[in-house]
Order: C-alpha cells, then structure tokens, then sequence
C-alpha cells in the first residue's frame, strides 16, 4: 500500500487530471488520426459501405472486449470468450428454427453458462482465472464441434429472417450488430459507473482481500463478471450465426488475444482495480481499425504486404500503443 | 433477377484475391500461383488473407469492394457464409469466380450470383482413393484415417467420400479416424499414437500430404517400412509426396493442383470477353501411382 | 465468544480462547504477537471458520459466514493491516458495500457530501473523491475509522488502529471510542501500548499462546501483572520503559555516515543527518515528515535530486540498494508486509534472502552454511516458527519481524537503517528488539533508527535527529533528549507545554457529535 | 536440516506434488487395464519423444511463471529458431564445410531465439508492460517474422547430422529424451540450489521486497524471459528435426497452451513465487498420457477437447486442495 502512497503523493493534482485526460483520449487521438490518414489516403474509405462493413464485423470484437473489460477489472482474465463465440453461434443456429426469441438467448444463455462454470470453478475451487478459462477455452471449443456434429458449418433456419436481420440489417442505417454493440457499451459505461455492481468490480480488482473484509460479497461479483463476459461472448456468438447465416464452431480461434489486447490498448491494467469502459471501445476499434486499414493499403498495389508482415505490423503496432499507454500513465504517477 | 454484372475489356485489371488462409503449402502454392500469374499478365492483385476465419473473409469481401476492385477471386471458407457477400459485390458490378471451394447453390447460383466456379472435387478425391485401395489392397485392410482439421469442409468432404465407398466393402474396416490438423508434426504425432494403439493396421489414409508424411515418419519410428507394411495413400499430389510415391514410401496420391492462377486468370478474360461459361469448371486433377509417379514428379507442384 | 479453537495447518493457533463483551463498553485485548488477537476477532467476524467453540452476540448463538454477515448482524471492524482499497476513492472506501442507490445507481452526489461530513467530524478535511492511495497510511486509518463509525453497529472492533497514528490522531480517536461508548456502542480496542489501554477501556482480556489467560476491569489490573500475564512470567526489572539499555558515555564515535542537505521531489528538502561507527541515532518526525524518504535516499532505493551523502568518509551515490549492500548497509522498511518478506518463501530463505550471494560460491548456494545461520538467529531472537521451511506467511506480525531484522544483522553491516522496527510488536519482543539494537551498537554497528516512540527515541539514542517537513530541523544529544525538547522539535513553533499531553490524561472534548 | 538438501530435499519436493503422482500413475494404470498393447517399451518411446518438447519449454515457462510473469510468445520463437537453422546448414556458403554449417545451425538459432526472449524481457522490465501483454507482441509478430523469413514456405531437409537431435537414439534412447531429462535436471538444481534460483522466487514473492535486499529484481527476470526464449528455440530445432522439414506456420502452434497447462498441473501457481519443477514434469507427462489415452481410446477430437478441460481443471483443484489442507 506504502508504494502505491508514494507514488501518487507526488503527483500534482492539476496535472495528474491533464496527463490522466491525455492517456485516455491518446488511444482516441490515435483512432482519429488514422482515420484521418485513411480518408486521406485511400478512396473508399470514407464512404458509408466501408464504416457499415467495419462496425458490423468489429462488433463482435467490441462484445467480447467489453466483457473483457469487466473481467480485468477484477483481476481476473477470460480466455475462453474466443470459443464461446463459436459455440453460441452454433447454439443459435440449431434454435434458429424456434424463432429469433428463442435463438438470441440461447445463444446469451449457452455464453453465460460457460461463464457460469468459468466463475464457479475460480470463485468455489479456487483455480486461477488464467488456468481455469484455458480450460473452458478448450472445453468451450470441443463443445462447439460436437454441437455441430464437427461441421464447418451449421445454417440458420431460412425462414427465420429476424434472427438474419440482427446480423445483416440495418437500424437508422447503421448495422444492426454495431447499434447492439453500442447499446451494450452505454449500459456497461453506466454499469461501471454507477451501479454497485461495477464499483465492486473494481474494488475487488484493487484489493480482493480487503473487499472481502469490508464486507463485499467477492464471489458474488466475480461470478457476475464472468457470466457476464460469458452471456456477451454469446451475444457475440449469435451476431456471428446471424451475420454469415450459420453457426461457427470453428470461428474465434485468437479472439481472446485479440480482446484483451482492446483492453489494453485502452489503458486498463491487467492488474485489476482500474479501467473504463470507453477506452475499451476505442481501443478494440483501433485494433480493428488496423487491419482495416492494412487491406486498403494492400489495395494501392505500392507495397503488398503479405499477411506475414501484416502480424509483423500488428504486433509491432501493439507494442507502439501499449507503450504509449504506459508512457503516460507513468507521467501521471510522477510529479 | 438481376444479370450479371459486365467486365470491361482490358489490358490490366485490378482483381481481388480473397484467400482463406496461408499456413498450409497447399495454399501458399494456390495464393503464389495466382499472384505470379497476375504479374505475368500485367494485372494488379488486391490480396487479402482470411487467417482461417470465415468472418473476417467476409469483412475482407467487402473491403474490396469498398475500394472497386474491378473484378474478385473468392476461395470461399464456407459454404453459406459467403453468400450473401457474393451478392453485394454483384450489385456493387464486380463480378466474383469462385475459387477450389464452392457456395451452397441454395443461396447464389453460377450465371447470375458469381461467374462460375473453378476448382476439385473434395468428395471425388476421398473417392478416388477408396477405389484405388480396394483394387489395390492386397489383403491390407485395417485402416487408420487421418482426419483434417476438425469442421473443415476439405476434412469433411475427404471423409466423406472416402467412408462412404470403403463402407459398402465389408472387407475394409476403419480401426482409428482421428484429426492431425492437416499438419506434418501433428499427423505424425497422431499417427504414432495409432499405430501403437492399432498394432494390426495396415493402411494409414492422409486427407493430405503433410500428414502423409508425417505418417510415413511415424511409421519408421514403429520399425516398419512405409509402403511395404504399411500402405501409406494421400491427397494434394506435392513434390514431396510424389517424391515419396517414388521412392515406395507412399503407395497413391490423388492431385488436388494449387496452380489455379493460369485458369483463373484465362476464365477472367474469357468473361471479359463474353464468352458463355459453365457452371463448374472442374480441374483435371491426376494422381500418382508408383507407376504413373516418375512421369509425373517433374510437373507435381 | 467460548472455547474457540483454531488450527492452521495442524497448528494451533487459538486452543479454548473466551471472550465477553458487555453492552456498552471498551474492552481491550492483549497478547504478545502471535497470541491470536487477530485471529480471534477474525473467527469473530467469520473471516475465518472456527474449529470449535460457540459465538454468542446481542444474546442469540450466531455462526457469521462471512465478514458481510457480521457487517450486517451488527458489528463492525477495522482490521490490523489496513484494509482498504487504496485505488478507490476515500468516499467509496468509506460506503463501499453500502453505498447510497436511487433505481439501483449509485448517488455520486449524495455519498461524497456524506463522506466529507463524516471526515469533517474526524477532524479531517480532504478531497473525498480522490484515490485513498494518494494520502498517508494515517489518514487511510482514519478513513477505515470514519467508516467503522458510519456502520450502525453494535460492536466495534479496532485491531491496533493506533499504530500508525501520531498522538494527536490517536486522541481524535479516543474521543471517537468515548462517543461510541456514550452510544451504547461497544468497543474491543487491540493495542500494544499500555498506556492507550488504561485511557480508554474499561475492561481486559489478555491471550497468550492462543488461550485466554485473564479477563477483568481494567483497574483491576497494574501493568506490571498485566506483563506478566501476557509472557507468562514474571518480570524483575520493569523500571525502564524500553529494553534499551542506555549505554551513559558515549565515547567520540569515529563518523560512518553523513548525509547531508539531501533533497528529493517535494519530500525531502535539506535533510541532514550524521551517524558515527557504534551509535544508535534516532530519526524522529511526525508523520510525513521525510524520515522514510531520507533513508529509502541513502539507501539507495530513491535517488537523491541533490545534496551528498559521506559514507565511512567516501562520498558516494548508490544507484540501487544491491550497491548499498555491498558498501555495509542494511535496511529494514517500515512496510513489514509490502516491502519486506515474500509470503511464499520459508522462514529460512527469507533470513538469508540477503546473504545468498555470501553464502554461495560460483552462484551455487552452501545449504550447510545456510543451515547454520539460520538456526543460530533463530535462537539468538528467540523466533516462534515450527520449523524453518514455514512459509514466513503463517507467522505472527512480531515474528515476522525479527525475521526481517535478522536478515540485516546476519549481513553484519556496518550501518543498520531501521525504520519503526518495533511497531506492532508487542512488549516483550519489542523489549528484545531494543536490547539486540543496544548490544549491537555496542559492537561497533551504527544504527539510523526511524521511531515514532518518543521513549525508544529517549531511552535507545545518543543521538536524536530530527526532521520537519523534508528538512533537518533539529540535533539532539544525550541529556538534550527530552520528551519536551522532541516535541517542541518536531512541532516547531510549539511551546514544549502546549505540546499533546500523554494520553493518560484523558481530554474532555469529544470528536463525535 | 530438514527437507533442504539432497535426497531429502527431492523427497519433500516429490511429496509437495504428490497430486500430480497419483494423477499421473492412476492414468497408468487405467491404460495398462483398458488399453491394448499399452506396456510396451514403444508406447514409453512414443509419448517421451511427443513430451519432450513440452517439458523443455515447460522448463523455461516454470522460471518465468515463478517470477510472476507468463510468456506467450514460446511457440512463435520455436518457429523462429526452427526456421533459421536449415537456412544455415543448407545454404551454399556451407556447402563445403558442412560441419560448420551444421554447428552454427545448432547454435545460432537457439542464441536468436535467446534474444528475442531477452527482448521479452526488456519488454516488461524497461517498458514496463505486463508480462501477457509484453510477451503478446512477440506472440503475434514472431509467427510473422518466421514465416516472413522464408515467406511461408516449407522448408524440407534430409541431413542425417541435424536430425540426429530429433531422431538419434544413443544407447537406443531417443536423444531429445536425454536432452530433455538433462534440462530438467538442471533446472531443478538451479532452483534449489543456486543463488538465481532462490532470486527468482523471491523476485516473484515480493518484487519490492526482494529490490531492497539487494537482489537485482530486472537482470533476474531478464535472464527468465531470455532462458524461457533459449529453451524454446531448442526445442524448434527438435521439432523440426523429428520432422525433417521446418514449417513456420506450424512450428510451435499452440505450445504457449500446453506448456502453461503443465505448470499449472504441475502445482505452480501463477502468481508467482514458487516454482514446482518436478510438478512441471509430471503436469506435462499427465497432458501427454490424457492426449494419447484419448487417441488411443478412439476419442473424437471434438470430445477429446472437453475431457481434457475437465482434466485440466480437476488436476489442477486436487493439487491446491493438498496444498489448502
Ligand atoms: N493465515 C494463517 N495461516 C497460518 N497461520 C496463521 C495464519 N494467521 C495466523 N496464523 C498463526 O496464528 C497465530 C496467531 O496469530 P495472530 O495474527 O492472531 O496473532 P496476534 O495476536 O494478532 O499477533 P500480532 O500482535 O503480532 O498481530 C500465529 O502463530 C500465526 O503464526
Ligand atoms: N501530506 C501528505 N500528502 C500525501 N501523502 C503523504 C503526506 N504526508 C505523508 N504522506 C505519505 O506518507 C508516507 C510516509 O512519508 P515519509 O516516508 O516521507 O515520512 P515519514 O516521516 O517516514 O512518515 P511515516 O512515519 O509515515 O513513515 C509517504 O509515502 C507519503 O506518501
Ligand atoms: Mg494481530
Ligand atoms: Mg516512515
């Protein structure tokens, strides 16, 4: 705790809250720039096609990334999101058949019982959150393949248009699975904010121990953030089904990197006790943002990146933000 | 419905190639076949990489279409995901080919959703290698199959066709079918196991040539000799395995040729041209024989 | 509370201990360290399962499952190590669990105007919005007082709150007790100064080894049995307060360390002070006032921004405290739990944490050797650990403690920073302690001791260093160090009569309304 | 003293993860019942040359996970080491010293894997990134370098003095077996009985703690991520050995996965501060056995994936229970 002291007491106030605003909207700053750059750069690339093509596949990734967010918040880590996608979208595949009722929360159902396990096995049996969601990534992902009796594959039920619009339409002419998404990021900003669930989220990830003897139900909480991250993963799932008409189990290998690194990216540490919901949906955009970015870039025909250099890019890219990330939120710990 | 759209006659087009994954030789072979091709011909190739995920293949569909391309190569990673895609481009008047997997014809049809299809027969193949097996066995009919990657439709299809004939053949008995991820060190790993599980198999079917030999390794480390005691059989027909096929390490290869640049590119400029195009344009794929297979080593991709 | 037991890892740690508590009244509890206290009122509070034993409260038998279980039957608890979540802010440290709603969100306003009058009431002005982290470890105490206060309980207990606290603090928090007390509001206050006990409570249990072995008023009892009972022996010569035993000439010491006008950040600005070969030299200060800081600068754990630091007449500039290390010193943190053992680590390793690179040849460890020094200090601090492969982790506070010292002395520095060694120790290891610094000194060890006990100041040091607001404002010598000479010090400006007056004289005015 | 040193101190160790044990011998003897041809000296050939990879690299992820940290990026390391070392035995500037060529290409590959570990470690002690995070960037850009190397392609070999690692059998044990169990060995006695060892727990204990008692807290974890990175590139070169052929797209694929899993079921926990070698060895042997029962048992992939959670998970509960008792 002394260390902790130490290092914020010699913080100025003015400026910790200047260079606090600077890390969070750096991440925001980078987002514009390069859509600035790419406006610039590339034709079609502000057009309404390629912002409705973008949101409707990052999406899924601003789903599982917000879940995430919850998660790391308290400490804790998920890898299993990745298969449950895949497993959701095959559950809400074989429901589609039932109505798009019953398919959308089948899909949240099946996520937010794997969550469920997720939760019960770190909060009863004591197993790290990293072991036990390696597990359930695996789990998760046989799961998947027997559900869809190991076809690459499974289609949603024609008639069922409903469930195919969640995926494919349009709302206000924005896509259906990127207005899910932001309705999803408002109710978990607020969430975070203000309800007592996200405040003991945090509090938890700051000092489990201590939450516990001030009388917070520990268990409780992080059971929720796992179901939580579960049921969004699901969410995800059914988004994924409806989008290509068909559930994936094959799908979402990585995904879980992929998020964790939005997370990241968005300036929550992985230690738990601080983070924003916001950050986290700027910074899984930027990451989708990239590879966007990358195709266009590829299609100039200057240079061809071969996917090879576009990891390299990537990783490399990763690594350039996280820095700049932990740049300034060092700044804001020194006076 | 809607036609078609039509493809302006030109010198250089700037087409899209939107490839799956590259972590296999087979399609590194496909995807460096289409871009020397493209060069050759003066084209520019808009490259994109699905690495394995059918949702990102699509997002990368429609980037290409966002930036215009004048023309779109698809090897579809599924069979229903992609339709709708194919649709857009359409109306956005960029005609696709499908490339060596098609699309559930259900959803989008050849002649008004995409040009046509050009590519193999994943269940023909499995097929093939069954009914060489069954002239060819010579008393050898305990089988280990080794499974592609779980859920993929190659995988699927492989098997499929495979099963199914040796299934109507009560000799032939499938003692272990399990995946080796269509990889060398998995397969291998897989097919050690099996052997030393299944001592009395003598077959051992690859859905692929890299898990052929890594089978063919396997089968060393078991002190037997690929070939002789063991009938080792595949599918892809590269270098490597018809090398192999000559060398009396592996006993049947049925090709499934990744050079699709030259057909490709010949059945673009036939469209362009307004030639009327079939359904399906299926690849003549050989296979090797260890009597076929030294004629064939010199052009085996 | 009746016949509770208690075992970790087969070890008993409470065998029969009792417990009663009437309505209304300040009860302390006492026990050297490891006599189970905190584990006593953590079974209490159902942070930890009980073995055995009933639990009677407000008249009814009752079996908390949880700290939240006992929050909500009425009783509430600031535990020994402060425990609170620093990167929170103050006010939602203080509601944490209980915080204002309207349609199940929390009232940001409302809670925060709370937070600050409950502070205000403390005697504490702040901004209740910032991180807990940002403000000292005293101020943290008096948050998790604010809250135990704000809690409608029953019962409030307080596991050495004090012990952090400067003397003023400890009377704002005296005068909290009396008022819960006025309340109907009963309070079991654990504590290692005797003095706090006879000021406020009315009643006393004392534990040893895990059993009750005296409970009565608390006039009933002189300090001199209430030692006793807590040892369990009896004790000839309590006429000094400390072990120190104060060694009258102190011959001119040959100089080993100087530092002088030592500034750092906004912490330290002109910090000086001198420590020759065989002397204990106090570091005094109140809270804040840069002691930790200077030492952490010389020990090369901080570095300085200017200013030079003298050691045995080299001037020299640690970059890391391996390279202090290696020039002699030796450095044990006030922080026992946060910077100074590694909870996972055995007894035996981390004794010899320090001395590994010593105790090695070509990188490869001589576990004979180690064996050795680890036994012999084991002995010669008289350290209670059922074996030295126990993970340190499962060893009282005070025990853990005289590990960390003999990590130092097993180094045979040449010069020992000690900062608060003897806090939250009890009596007779405290004693031990002193007298070990004493002896050692004696052989020639320097020792910068930072202590926020005047009588260990008084009694331990030939010198007395101390420190205001970063800077040096004082040196104090042999019969110039005073109890009123200290706190006209450390508080200048102060008359040494206007200084707080030791706290067996209760003060009449009450913090809480 | 008691449980410290030599046969003792193995004991104690073995007894601390006596969970994993009975794991691991009551898979055994579940095989040797209900599994045909299972006791067979091929059947211990068959799963030691299949482990021995996993353990090696198990070795440096044991260091890495007791300091606290994880690392990611083994599998993309072991690709690129596997990929370098064929580019150097088969390039034409060896083609007449061919022992030369052979030696560097033992060498080499495993010094830059060694680096791009070193990397890992700058990564987390001068950016200061969280270990996932630090070791994620090499994760996915090192697969990336491998395969922008030698632009994806397969590279196939057949040089006898190479796959020697992968395939010789000295005394008719495989040799990547003894390399294997002398890595064990050795990192046993590191952390036993060396000061590095002792360091690297206490580093992973109490960072500060361990800073002030003069231990030199980012020159220990450097030398983890670096050990972690050495040991992955050696096994790269086993891997493709075995094989030969170096593939970099599949070199190492999942190898993170399965070597943190064997820590884990080892009873290392991953907060750090401890460090279970034997437990590794016998966590990696229990994944191993529970791969090849399933295959052997003719358990579909897809199953096969959620018995091997639950077994992950169930091994993993029975070693903290020991530990909680
Ligand atoms: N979590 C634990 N695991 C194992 N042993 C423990 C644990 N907590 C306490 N103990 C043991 O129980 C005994 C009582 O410890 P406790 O902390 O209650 O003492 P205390 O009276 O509060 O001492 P102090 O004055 O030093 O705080 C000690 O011997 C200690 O080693
Ligand atoms: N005014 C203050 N505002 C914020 N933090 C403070 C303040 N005063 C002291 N602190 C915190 O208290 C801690 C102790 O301060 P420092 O080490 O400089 O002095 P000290 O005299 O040793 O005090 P202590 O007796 O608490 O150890 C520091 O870590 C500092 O963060
Ligand atoms: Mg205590
Ligand atoms: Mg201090």
């Amino acid at each position: 705790m002394l260390s902790t002291d130490r290092k914020a007491a010699r913080a100025n106030p003015g400026r910790t809250q200047l260079l606090s605003a600077l890390s969070q909207y750096g991440v925001l700053a980078t987002l514009i720039l390069l859509i600035v750059f790419g406006a610039l750069r590339y034709t079609g690339f502000m057009s309404e096609y390629n912002f409705s093509t973008f949101l409707r596949y990052n999406s899924m990734f601003g789903l599982i990334s917000l879940g995430m967010c919850f998660v790391i918040i308290t400490g804790g880590i998920d890898l299993s999101v990745g298969s449950v996608v895949a497993m959701s979208s095959v559950v809400a595949a074989l429901l589609s058949p039932y109505g798009v009722v019953v398919a959308v929360l089948g899909a949240v159902a099946a996520g937010g019982l794997v969550g469920l396990i997720n939760g019960l096995v770190i909060t009863r049996l004591n197993i790290q959150p990293f072991i036990t969601t390696l597990a359930t990534l695996l789990g998760a992902r046989g799961m998947a393949l027997l559900l869809a009796r190991n076809q690459s594959g499974v289609g949603i039920d024609p008639g069922n248009t409903a469930l195919t619009w969640l995926g494919q339409g349009d709302f206000l002419r924005l896509p259906v699975p990127g207005v899910i998404m932001i309705i999803a990021f408002v109710i978990g900003g607020i969430a975070l904010r203000s309800s007592p669930f996200g405040r003991h989220a945090l509090a938890i990830g700051g000092g489990e121990d201590a939450s516990k003897l001030m009388g917070l139900n520990v268990g409780r909480i992080k059971l929720g953030v796992y179901v939580l991250s579960g049921a969004l993963a699901g969410l995800a799932g059914m988004i994924l089904a409806a989008q290509l008409g068909a559930g994936q189990p094959t799908e979402g290998l990585g995904w879980e990197l992929s998020a964790i690194a939005g997370v990241v990216v968005g300036g929550t540490l992985l230690t738990g006790g601080v983070g924003s919901v916001w950050s986290t949906l700027v910074g899984a955009m930027l990451l989708g943002l990239i590879f966007n970015i990358l195709n266009f870039e590829n299609g100039k025909g200057i240079i061809s990146l071969s996917p090879y250099w576009q990891s390299v890019i990537r990783g490399g890219f990763l690594l350039l933000v996280v820095v700049l990330q932990s740049r300034l939120g060092r700044q804001e710990g020194k006076g | 419905q809607t036609m078609l759209p039509k493809l302006a006659q030109k010198a250089s087009y700037k087409v899209g190639f939107a490839q799956t994954e590259s972590n296999n030789p087979w399609r590194i072979a496909q995807t460096k076949s289409m871009q020397d091709e493209a060069k050759k011909l003066g084209h520019q190739l808009v490259y994109t990489d699905a690495a394995g995920s059918t949702a990102k293949q699509v997002a990368d569909m429609r980037s290409m279409i966002a930036q215009k391309v004048d023309a779109i190569f698809l090897a579809p990673r599924e069979d229903k995901p992609l339709a709708p895609v194919v649709a857009e481009a359409r109306k956005a008047g960029i005609p696709v080919i499908l490339l060596d997997r098609n699309i559930d014809p259900a959803l989008s049809k050849a002649g008004t959703d995409y040009v046509t299809f050009v590519g193999s027969d994943f269940i023909k193949e499995g097929q093939r290698v069954a009914d060489w097996l069954i002239k060819n066995a010579a008393g050898k009919t305990n089988i280990i199959e080794l499974e592609g990657t779980t859920g993929a439709s190659p995988a699927n299809d492989r098997k499929k066709g495979f099963d199914d004939v040796i299934a109507k053949n009560s000799k032939f008995k499938i003692v272990a079918s399990q995946s080796g991820n269509f990889a060398r060190d998995t397969g291998r790993q897989v097919a050690e196991t099996l052997l030393q599980a299944h001592p009395e198999a003598n077959v051992i079917y690859a859905h692929n040539d890299e898990m052929a030999i890594g089978a063919v390794s396997a089968i060393q480390a078991a002190g037997k000799v690929p070939g002789k005691d063991i009938l080792v059989l595949s599918i892809d027909g590269g270098k490597e395995a018809v090398q192999m096929v000559v060398d009396g390490k592996i006993n049947y290869v049925v090709e499934c040729n990744p050079r699709f640049g030259p057909k490709a590119f010949a059945t673009l400029k036939d469209y362009a041209a307004g030639k009327k195009l079939p359904a399906k344009i299926i690849n003549a794929d050989r296979d090797y024989t260890p009597q076929s297979a030294k004629a064939g080593l010199a052009s085996a991709y | 509370m009746q016949n509770i037991q208690k075992a970790f890892a087969g070890i008993k740690a409470l065998d029969n201990a009792s417990l009663s508590i009437a309505g209304g009244e300040v009860h302390a509890l006492i026990g050297q360290n490891g006599a189970g206290k905190s584990t006593l009122i953590k079974v209490l509070t159902g942070a930890y399962r009980r073995d055995g034993g009933s639990i009677t409260f407000a008249g009814a038998a009752v079996d908390f499952a949880s700290p939240l279980a006992a929050q909500r039957g009425g009783i509430a608890t600031i535990y020994q190590e402060v425990n609170l979540v620093p990167l929170r802010s103050v006010a939602e440290n203080i509601f944490l669990g209980r915080e204002p709603k309207r349609f199940g969100l929390i009232q940001w306003p409302a809670m925060n105007a709370e937070a600050a009058r409950l502070l205000t009431e403390l005697g504490i002005e702040l901004d209740v919005r910032r991180p807990l982290g940002s403000f000292s470890t005293a101020i943290q105490q008096m948050v998790a007082l604010a809250r135990a206060v704000s809690i409608q309980a029953q019962l409030v207990i307080m596991d050495e709150p004090t012990s952090s606290l400067n003397e003023r603090e400890v009377e704002t928090l005296f005068g909290v007790i009396r008022g819960l007390k006025q309340r109907g509001v009963s309070v079991i206050f654990v504590s290692h100064r005797l003095d706090e006990l006879y000021a406020v409570c009315d009643r006393i249990t004392v534990m040893r080894d895990g059993r009750t072995v005296f409970a009565g008023n608390m006039s009933d009892i002189s300090r001199l049995q209430l030692v006793e009972q807590m040892l369990g022996r009896e004790i000839k010569n309590v006429g000094a307060q400390t072990g120190f035993v104060r060694s009258e000439t102190s011959k001119a010491a040959r100089p080993l360390l100087s530092a002088s006008s030592v500034v750092r950040g906004t912490r330290l600005s002109g910090a000086s002070v001198e420590v020759g070969e065989g002397e204990v030299v106090g570091l005094a200060g109140l809270l804040g006032s840069g002691r930790s800081e200077l030492a952490r600068v010389i020990f090369g754990a901080d570095q300085a921004d200017g200013g030079e630091v003298r050691f045995a007449g080299q001037p020299i500039h640690f970059r890391s405290p391996s390279e202090a290390i290696k020039a002699g010193l030796g450095f044990c943190s006030e922080d026992r739990k946060g910077e100074g053992i590694v909870p996972e680590l055995s007894v035996r390793e981390n004794l010899t944490l320090a001395l590994l690179p010593r105790l090695s040849k070509a990188g490869v460890v001589n576990t004979q050797q180690q064996a050795e020094v680890v036994e012999r200090f084991i002995a010669q601090l008289g350290i209670k650990t059922s074996d030295p492969d126990q993970p340190i982790r499962e060893l009282s506070g005070g025990n853990q403690q005289k590990v960390l010292l003999a990590r130092w002395l097993a180094m045979n520095p040449k010069l020992l920073i000690l900062d608060e060694p003897t806090r939250g120790i009890d009596v007779g290891a405290k004693a031990e302690i002193q007298r070990l610094i004493g002896e050692l000194a004696q052989e020639g060890l320097g020792v910068l001791m930072i202590s926020s006990e005047l009588e260990e100041l008084i009694e331990g040091c030939q010198h007395v260093t101390v420190l205001r607001d970063g800077k040096t404002v004082a040196n104090l010598s042999g019969g110039s160090i005073t109890e009123p000479q200290l706190l006209h010090a450390m508080a200048q400006g102060l008359e040494p009569e206007d200084a707080p007056k030791p706290p067996t004289q209760p003060p009449t005015q009450s913090v809480v309304a | 003293m008691r449980g410290s040193s030599g046969w003792q101190g193995l004991l104690a160790d073995l007894k601390q993860v006596r969970a994993s044990i009975l794991i691991l011998a009551a898979l055994l003897i579940f095989n040797a019942f209900f599994t045909p041809y299972f006791l067979s000296v091929q059947t211990l050939n068959v799963n030691l040359t299949q482990v021995a990879t996993i353990i090696i690299v198990a070795m440096g992820m044991t260091l890495v996970i007791a300091t606290g940290g994880v690392d990611l990026s083994v599998g993309s390391l072991m690709a690129i080491s596997g990929v370098l070392a064929p580019l150097i035995f088969l390039s034409p500037a060896f083609a007449n010293l061919q022992w030369l060529g052979i030696l560097l290409a033992f060498i080499l590959p495993v010094l830059v894997a060694g680096a791009f570990g070193l990397l890992n470690g700058l990564f987390v002690t001068r950016l200061k990134l969280q270990p996932i995070v630090a070791t994620l960037v090499l994760y996915i850009a090192g697969r990336g370098i491998a395969q922008v190397i030698t632009n994806g392609q397969l590279q196939s070999f057949s040089t006898p003095a190479f796959t020697y690692i992968g395939l010789g059998r000295p005394f008719g044990i495989p040799f990547q077996v003894i390399l294997m169990l002398i890595i064990v060995a050795v990192t046993y006695w590191v952390v036993k009985r060396t000061v590095f060892g002792r360091s690297v727990l206490a580093v992973g204990g109490n960072e500060t703690a361990a800073g002030l008692s003069g231990i030199p807290v980012s020159k220990v974890k450097l030398w983890v991520y670096s050990i972690s990175g050495l040991l992955s590139g050696i096994a790269g070169l086993i891997v493709i050995a075995i094989n030969s052929s170096s593939d970099a797209n599949q070199v190492g694929q999942n190898m993170e996965l399965d070597a943190i899993a064997a820590v884990a079921v080892g009873g290392t926990l991953l907060s750090g501060g401890k460090a279970q070698v034997l437990g590794t060895l016998f966590g990696a042997l229990i994944i191993q056995l529970i791969r090849f029962t399933l295959l052997a048992k003719g358990v579909p992939d897809a199953a096969a994936l959620v018995v091997k959670a639950a077994i992950i998970v169930v091994a993993v509960a029975l070693q903290q229970r020991r530990r909680r008792e």
